[in-house]
């Protein structure tokens, strides 16, 4: 008889009128890991706040390590050996290393008073069970994204952790860095610790774990072993509908050269990258953490001013020198991380369309033309299929999916003759990432020459033309789709194997 | 049918933003109670045209403060401006209107001091707005340092002595009554208000402003030229000052350096109690000209009963802040929207 | 070593020492004042009030928050306290006095703390209701007027010095007052409650982020409750260390200190944003504030370029660390606004 | 335009039952809550409706929306003391033009009232307090003159009348020429914080002529910590009562004021005086000691003074009762 480690029955949780979650059920059993997938806005972010006592269900019962809660509270959960990394790995950004990871620690503990030399002690301990690397003295909002995630999963195998809930903990990760992660999930799943994995990519479901539950619109839909599991019953439990996968039709030609970038050089970031984007064709971009790969795009975006190097817009030599050159040149950029960068979330859906061509429809008086501007935003949200029942309600009523169509809207309002996405489907759900790729196509087609930054390995297969690998801020391989598969790419970006640079 | 529909577009809005809609019941409830328990002095024609004289000053700055506070910053320098900006029209009146001059000498150093007075209000505000945008000081402290540069410069001009003897056509014109009813304070206040309510609501300008108090690192990566918004919107609100200060000018017949100094945290008190969020990229015009109508009925209620001491204004004032911002309002989705905003503010490194 | 050093030349609280040492520097040039022993005694002295105004509005900032109402809070609690006392015709020792206006600091700040815990607005707006609030009562409904005289106990404390220091030059004389003592003890209370306790680092955690603060099990609301408790505290012994040194009370002296206090905080590194900021700068900033206010006369600058040289002083003041501040962002090539 | 008609007027002339409003600078400072007490006693005397009614700080613009509400509610009559008279002159004449009676006190300047009552002369009684602080400094050496704000009209007039004073009578005393004026900015923190950084950068420096009331209890404060007391010396107003200690303790020789209470009710006499249409003459009697024989300033048919100051020391300050 394996030990439970978490059941909870019947459970519903709703926000103002939506229901959240809708009497879910599950269980957890020591050591195991555990897959829970859905589409954005499915509930598995409110089911993981209920398990862990932030939120408090409306029905339901919580049983944990055999005990009933009624109420559970964050610290019970904690004590409980619940341990969450939130997607946003709910560290303090203003504090160091070692005291994000003590902090919980000694609060579990119920310490009032603060003993810095304990404090280090357990900083280095934690640091040590995954053995990673870092000043423990570094401000924690200086690290990078996967060294803030690190420092979270330091901190929860700091308590006598029976569960460790992970919310999407791969979208903000390089390929290598998933790995390593993985390699640290089962090193813990070794030591008899639960984990529950909260994802909507089918590669690492597959790979992972050992039972799955895909939940949607609140409710539970299964609960199974990934065997009995493939890529199409996966996309329809997530989606309720059929979503193809296949690579797309690539086009034998393409047009005159969008951009060509030249010995492109940015101190400390990037060095003498040179290529070429044609009209018609995704070209994609990838490489490790840190491979200057956001640098690069920020460049050809005008945030960074160059060291060095040419770019040549439609055979025209430009200098950008800053966003508003950039924009005037045809470029448009649909940033990382569309929370911070690309959506004013409380705005309306139709304002965030417009933003970037608000000159557009304006008079020379500097009245706004709202004739124009509805016009325009109702053939965006059709076009781009944007689900919404008025395009006045605040972006943050939508979807991730259908955020990142806005951010997508946004940039193609505005006409540009060059697209660079990066991560254009991070966060995003199985039915509208496809849906969003179906659109990169499409743009190609129409002669737009598109940038794709991703480590999304299968993504950059499926849509690609070509993909250029960056490494310490050079370019060091081009590849052909065609012809390579997941894992020799996997393989390249890494720097498992090397290729010869195409140019 | 006229009335029907200049009623109905507040009641739709107010229905859209029930937050509106609490202050716009507010305002009934004061002027129903004002008006049955004194009936007389409330209905009376001069007690409302001098509110229409009043609060012209206070709300000139407080829709400077607004816009400023919308973009997610504060204008604590107005009253400064105000001044400064007085003591420059009042000493080009002085010296380009000797006391016997012409009615046409009048006209246009007055003219020419108005111009004078707008422009300098202009470029103070610039100045604030340079400061926030790009040396990048919080905007509390940028125009809690210009208050005391602009006072500065106001008391060093004058050294502290009120200017007076402005030409009488200056006070005629201000004092005068549109339609011998409408005081030309209140006339210019609306006229303001409405100017406001086309750059807020009709032009891409307020669009853009809303975006950038929403998420400046967004709004910047949407290619909006932030430090340009800024320093315009610092600007609106020093020529704003500027024109409040003319009000001023007219209603004390003078220019000293240390008029309305109570109206620093007044305006900043209409500005959230009309519904604006410090934080930025909320707030509308109608809220904040619903909370100065509503301090200024208060105020001057409060007036009509001689028991009640003044030194009780700020408790209401206060009271009536508090009261607002704590009444639930159903299912607490303002107050949700509200908490949800912060945490978009943190730094993103590129990494 | 070699890292400390580093980590003190990139510190906002070293260019704020730099800055005051430069300004201490002038002065003394101009006048031949500054470095005499009475005149640090008065600076320490002027400090007495601001600093502790500056502790409680340094805690609120680091929560995350802004609070404008600590000087209405001081003059009603030691308003409240000394109407009471007089009326009574008190003789008795400084202990209830002091009593007194702790429990009603901390009365004041509670309330302040039930509507910030309760309503999840900006605190700027809260406590800008709170300060009306708390004048109108004071002015309204306990009528106040001067209290030219004081229970004997409160004046002797306001006169109560620990030492007298003289310029042997010019003979005069200045004494530390006791309340510098209550000063120094808040601040190092305080000292230790940010950095040695989890109610402390609780507020820092807050400021960084509140929504992580919550799940890692801090419990927010308590923390925030009793922050404002704190703070209505200090400010009141602040408003009751001016009204004993003074002598008298006058009830709308502190009103409109707030701005300037939370400008030398924020000068003294503590980010108007929340979480980040130590005592030492803020202490350093007040220190700065206090110089430049207490000294216009000793530098020689004529009465009506007083409020132009102080309002240069906070542009130049903040300037300098905002440029700094984004210097080191465009070296890191952080991109948020 | 003629705008000032009032729909429903009353007419109240002829109704015996006055309505008089005092309105003070502010209401905190012990000089107007002491004025409030002879308005009150007025009230109660004469039976008419009559009360004070000021704004709660000192800031002209809110004692303009003092009047102008009251100007609304048409009361009878307005008794002000003008926070700054130049400021009051649009309001003060539309309330004239109501219909209302316009009395000032402190406001020799104001155009637009029917008769301004001074306790005396304004630059005068700056002189009065130069006087007081030459006997003090024995006639001679450096002085400085401290004002509330350097906005503030009437310490001014009385700085400046001070001024004049001492360069007539005393010529063994000089005005210190780097710091002439100084602000204690209504606040006695600042004025002892002023006074000490004077005495320390200016060791010549013998004394102080204070106007505001906050001004000599601020700099007896910081003679008192110098160590200075009876070598530099200061002057000013003040009430009897919140002076006594310093007055006690020899640390001011002398201060100056008028009875508040007693402008209080003068002012309220005036303004029935002319409601009932009384003739203003040389010599009028407003019903107080010092009040009781009122002339009319030298030039002037509008501003009429009387004898209304008060010396207080050492020796009297006890003999007040307030
Ligand atoms: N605090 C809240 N207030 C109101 N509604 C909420 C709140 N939190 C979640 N919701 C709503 O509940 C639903 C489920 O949200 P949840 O965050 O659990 O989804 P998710 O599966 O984690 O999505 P994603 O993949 O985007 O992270 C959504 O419709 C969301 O809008
Ligand atoms: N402020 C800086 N000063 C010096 N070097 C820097 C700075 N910022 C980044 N770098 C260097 O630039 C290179 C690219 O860094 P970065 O981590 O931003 O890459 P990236 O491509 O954005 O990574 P990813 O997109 O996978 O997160 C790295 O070698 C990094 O060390
Ligand atoms: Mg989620
Ligand atoms: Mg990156």
């Amino acid at each position: 008889m394996v030990e439970t480690v978490i059941s909870v029955r019947d459970l519903s949780k709703s926000f103002a009128g939506v229901k959240a979650l809708d009497g879910v059920n599950l269980e957890i059993r020591a050591g195991e890991i555990h897959c829970l997938a859905g589409e954005n806005g499915s509930g598995k972010s409110t089911l993981i706040k209920v398990i862990s006592g932030v939120y408090q269900p409306d029905e339901g019962t919580i049983e944990l390590n055999g005990t009933r809660h009624d109420k559970l509270t964050p610290i019970e959960a904690i004590r409980g050996g619940v341990q969450v990394i939130y997607q946003d790995f709910s560290i303090f950004p203003n504090l160091s290393v070692m005291e994000n990871l003590a902090l919980n620690h000694e609060l579990s503990q119920g310490r009032k008073l603060v003993n810095w030399r304990r404090f280090r002690t357990i900083a280095k301990e934690a640091i040590a069970k995954i053995n990673f690397h870092v000043d423990l003295d570094a401000r924690v909002g200086d690290l990078s994204v996967a060294d803030k995630q690190l420092v979270a999963i330091s901190r929860a195998l700091l308590h006598d952790t029976k569960l460790i809930i992970m919310d999407e903990p791969t979208t903000a990760l390089t390929n290598r860095e998933v790995e390593a992660l993985f390699r640290v999930i089962l090193d813990l799943k070794s030591r008899g610790i639960a984990i529950l994995f909260v994802s909507h990519k089918l590669g690492e479901v597959f790979e992972i774990s050992e039972r799955f539950t895909i939940i949607r619109n609140g409710k539970l839909v299964v609960t199974s072993l990934p065997e009995e599991l493939d890529h199409k019953k996966f996309a329809h439990y997530m989606t309720g509908r059929e979503v193809d996968d296949v690579r797309f039709e690539q086009p034998e030609t393409v047009g005159e050269p969008v951009l060509e970038v030249e010995g492109l050089g940015l101190e400390g970031a990037l060095e003498d990258i040179t290529f070429t984007l044609h009209a018609g064709e995704v070209l994609g971009i990838t490489g490790l953490l840190g491979s200057g790969r956001t640098e690069l795009a920020l460049t050809l975006f005008g945030l960074f001013p160059t060291d060095s190097g040419k770019i040549r817009v439609k055979g025209r030599a430009v200098r950008l020198g800053g966003i508003r050159d950039a924009i005037a040149n045809g470029i448009a950029y649909v940033p990382e991380d569309r929370l911070t960068e690309g959506l004013m979330l409380e705005r309306s859906i139709a304002d965030n369309i417009v933003v970037a061509e608000l000159d557009e429809f304006t008079s020379p008086l500097g009245m706004m033309d709202s004739t124009r501007r509805q016009s325009e935003v109702d053939r965006w949200v059709a076009d781009l299929k944007i689900a919404t029942a008025n395009a006045e309600n605040p972006v943050n009523t939508l979807s991730g999916g259908n955020q990142q169509r806005v951010v997508l809207a946004k940039w193609l309002a505005t006409n540009p003759d060059i697209l660079i996405l990066n991560g254009p489907t991070v966060g995003v759900d199985i039915g509208s990432k496809s849906d969003i790729h179906l659109i990169l196509q499409d743009l190609a087609r129409g002669g737009m020459g598109i940038i794709v930054i991703s480590d999304d390995i299968p993504e950059l297969l499926q849509t690609c033309r070509r993909i250029l690998i960056l490494d310490e801020g050079r370019v060091t391989a081009e590849v052909d789709p065609d012809t390579t598969t997941e894992q020799e790419l996997s393989d390249l970006i890494t720097g498992a194997i090397t290729a010869g640079v195409g140019v | 049918m006229e009335s029907t529909t200049l009623l109905s577009r507040p009641l739709a809005l107010a229905r859209r933003d029930p937050y509106v809609a609490r202050l716009f019941v507010i305002l009934v409830t004061l002027v129903a109670f004002f008006l049955i328990v004194r009936t007389d002095n409330f209905l009376s024609f001069g007690t409302w045209q001098s509110m229409g004289v009043q609060f012209p000053e206070f709300g000139l700055m407080a829709l400077g403060v607004m816009i400023t506070m919308i973009t997610g910053g504060i204008d604590l320098s107005v009253v400064g401006i105000a001044n400064m900006t007085s003591i420059a029209a009042a000493s080009i009146m002085l010296s380009m209107v000797p006391p016997d001059a012409s009615g046409g000498q009048a006209t246009v150093g007055i003219l020419v001091a108005v111009a004078v007075s707008l422009v300098t209000g202009a470029l103070a505000g610039a100045f604030n707005g340079f400061l926030v945008s790009v040396v990048k000081i919080p905007a509390i402290l940028v125009t809690l340092g210009t208050l005391e540069l602009f006072t500065g410069i106001a008391i060093i001009i004058t050294a502290g002595k009120p200017l007076s003897g402005l030409p009488a056509l200056y006070g005629q014109t201000f004092g005068a009554r549109l339609f011998g009813v409408v005081p030309v304070p209140l006339l210019i206040f609306v006229v303001v208000a409405i100017a406001m309510g086309v750059v807020m609501h009709k032009m891409s300008f307020g669009s853009k402003l809303y975006m950038l108090g929403t998420n400046a690192t967004a709004a910047r990566f949407s290619g909006l030229h932030s430090a340009r918004l800024l320093i315009q919107t610092y600007t609106i609100s020093g020529v704003c000052a500027a024109i409040a200060g003319l009000v001023l000018l007219a209603n004390y017949n003078s220019a000293k350096a240390d008029y309305g100094v109570a109206y620093t945290l007044l305006t900043v008190l209409i500005v959230v109690l009309g519904g604006v969020d410090p934080n930025g990229g909320k707030g509308k015009l109608l809220g904040v000209v619903l909370a100065i109508v509503i301090l200024q009925i208060l105020s001057s209620g409060l007036n009509m009963f001689p028991a009640i001491s003044n030194f009780y204004r700020p408790l209401i004032y206060g009271g009536v802040l508090l009261v607002v911002i704590s009444i639930s309002e159903g299912k607490g989705r303002f107050w949700k929207r509200l908490n949800t905003r912060k945490k978009t503010k943190e730094e993103v490194v590129v990494s | 070593m070699g890292a400390i050093m580093k980590r003190i030349l990139r510190s906002t609280e070293f260019y704020v020492f730099l800055v005051v040492v430069a300004i201490s520097i002038i002065i003394q040039a101009r006048s031949g004042q500054f470095f005499t022993a009475n005149n640090l005694v008065d600076i320490a002295n002027a400090m007495v009030v601001p600093g502790l105004f500056a502790i409680g509005a340094y805690m609120v900032l680091v929560s995350g928050g802004i609070d404008v109402s600590f000087p209405a809070l001081a003059s009603l609690a030691v308003y409240a306290a000394t109407r009471f006392l007089v009326d009574i015709g008190y003789e008795g020792s400084i202990l209830l006095p002091f009593a007194i206006v702790i429990v009603l600091g901390a009365l004041l700040g509670a309330f302040n703390g039930l509507f910030t815990t309760f309503l999840v607005i900006p605190t700027l707006i809260i406590t800008l209701g709170t300060a009306n609030v708390f004048s109108g009562i004071m002015q309204g409904a306990l009528n106040s007027v001067q209290i030219s005289t004081l229970p004997p106990s409160m004046n002797a404390f306001g006169r109560a010095n620990l030492f007298v220091a003289t310029n042997p030059t010019s003979g005069l004389t200045s004494s530390m007052p006791v309340s510098f003592l209550i000063l120094v003890a808040v601040a190092v209370i305080i000292f230790f409650v940010m950095k040695f306790t989890m109610f402390g680092r609780g507020i820092y955690a807050i400021g960084g982020d509140e929504a992580s603060a919550i799940r890692a099990g801090f419990k927010v609301k308590a923390i925030k409750f009793w922050l404002y408790v704190v703070v209505g505290v200090i400010a009141a012994l602040a408003g009751l260390i001016r009204t004993t040194s003074m002598g008298q009370m006058h009830p709308t002296n502190l009103l409109g200190m707030e701005i300037m206090v939370i400008a030398a905080v924020v000068l003294g590194g503590v980010a108007i944003t929340g979480g980040t900021g130590s005592l030492t700068g803020v202490m350093l900033g007040t220190l700065l504030i206090v110089i430049v206010q207490n000294s216009m006369i000793l530098v020689g600058v004529p009465t009506y370029w007083q409020r132009f040289a102080l309002g240069t002083l906070i542009i130049v003041g903040t300037g300098v660390s905002a440029v700094q501040l984004m210097r080191r962002r465009t070296r890191q090539r952080l991109v948020s606004a | 335009g003629d705008g000032a008609t009032t729909p429903g007027d009353g007419g109240d002339t002829g109704d015996s039952k006055h309505t008089i409003v005092i309105v003070p600078k502010d209401s905190t400072n012990p000089w107007f809550v002491r004025m409030e007490t002879g308005v009150k006693k007025y009230a109660a005397d004469t039976g008419l409706d009559v009360y004070q009614k000021g704004p709660a700080e000192t800031d002209a613009t809110m004692q303009v929306q003092v009047i102008r509400d009251l100007i609304a509610q048409k009361v009878d009559a307005i008794g002000v003391i003008p926070v700054d008279p130049g400021a009051l002159e649009p309001v003060l004449k539309e309330a004239m033009d109501a219909g209302i009676v316009v009395v000032t006190h402190e406001g020799a300047s104001q155009q637009n009232t029917q008769y301004n009552i001074e306790a005396f002369n304004n630059s005068a009684y700056g002189g009065f307090i130069m006087d007081n602080l030459a006997e003090a400094m024995g006639e001679e050496g450096t002085y400085t003159t401290m004002v509330g704000h350097v906005t503030n009209a009437s310490h001014n007039e009385w700085a400046d009348g001070g001024v004049a004073q001492q360069k007539e009578k005393y010529p063994n005393m000089k005005l210190l020429e780097a710091e002439p004026r100084v602000e204690s900015q209504d606040d006695g923190e600042v004025a002892y914080q002023k006074a000490k950084e004077l005495f320390k950068k200016y060791p010549d420096l013998k004394g102080i002529m204070g106007t505001s009331s906050f001004d000599a209890p601020g700099v007896a404060r910081a003679i008192e910590e110098l160590g200075l007391k009876d070598k530099v010396f200061t002057a000013g107003t003040g009430l009897p009562e919140a002076n006594k200690e310093i007055l006690d303790k020899g640390l001011v020789h002398a201060l100056t004021l008028w009875d508040p209470a007693d402008a209080g009710y003068a002012l309220a006499e005036m303004a029935r005086k002319v409601l009932d249409g009384e003739e203003i003459k040389d010599g009028i009697d407003l019903k107080v000691k010092g009040w009781d024989n009122m002339k009319f300033a030298e030039g002037s048919d509008k501003v009429l003074e009387g004898e209304g100051w008060i010396v207080i020391n050492g020796e009297n300050v006890d003999s007040f009762g307030f």
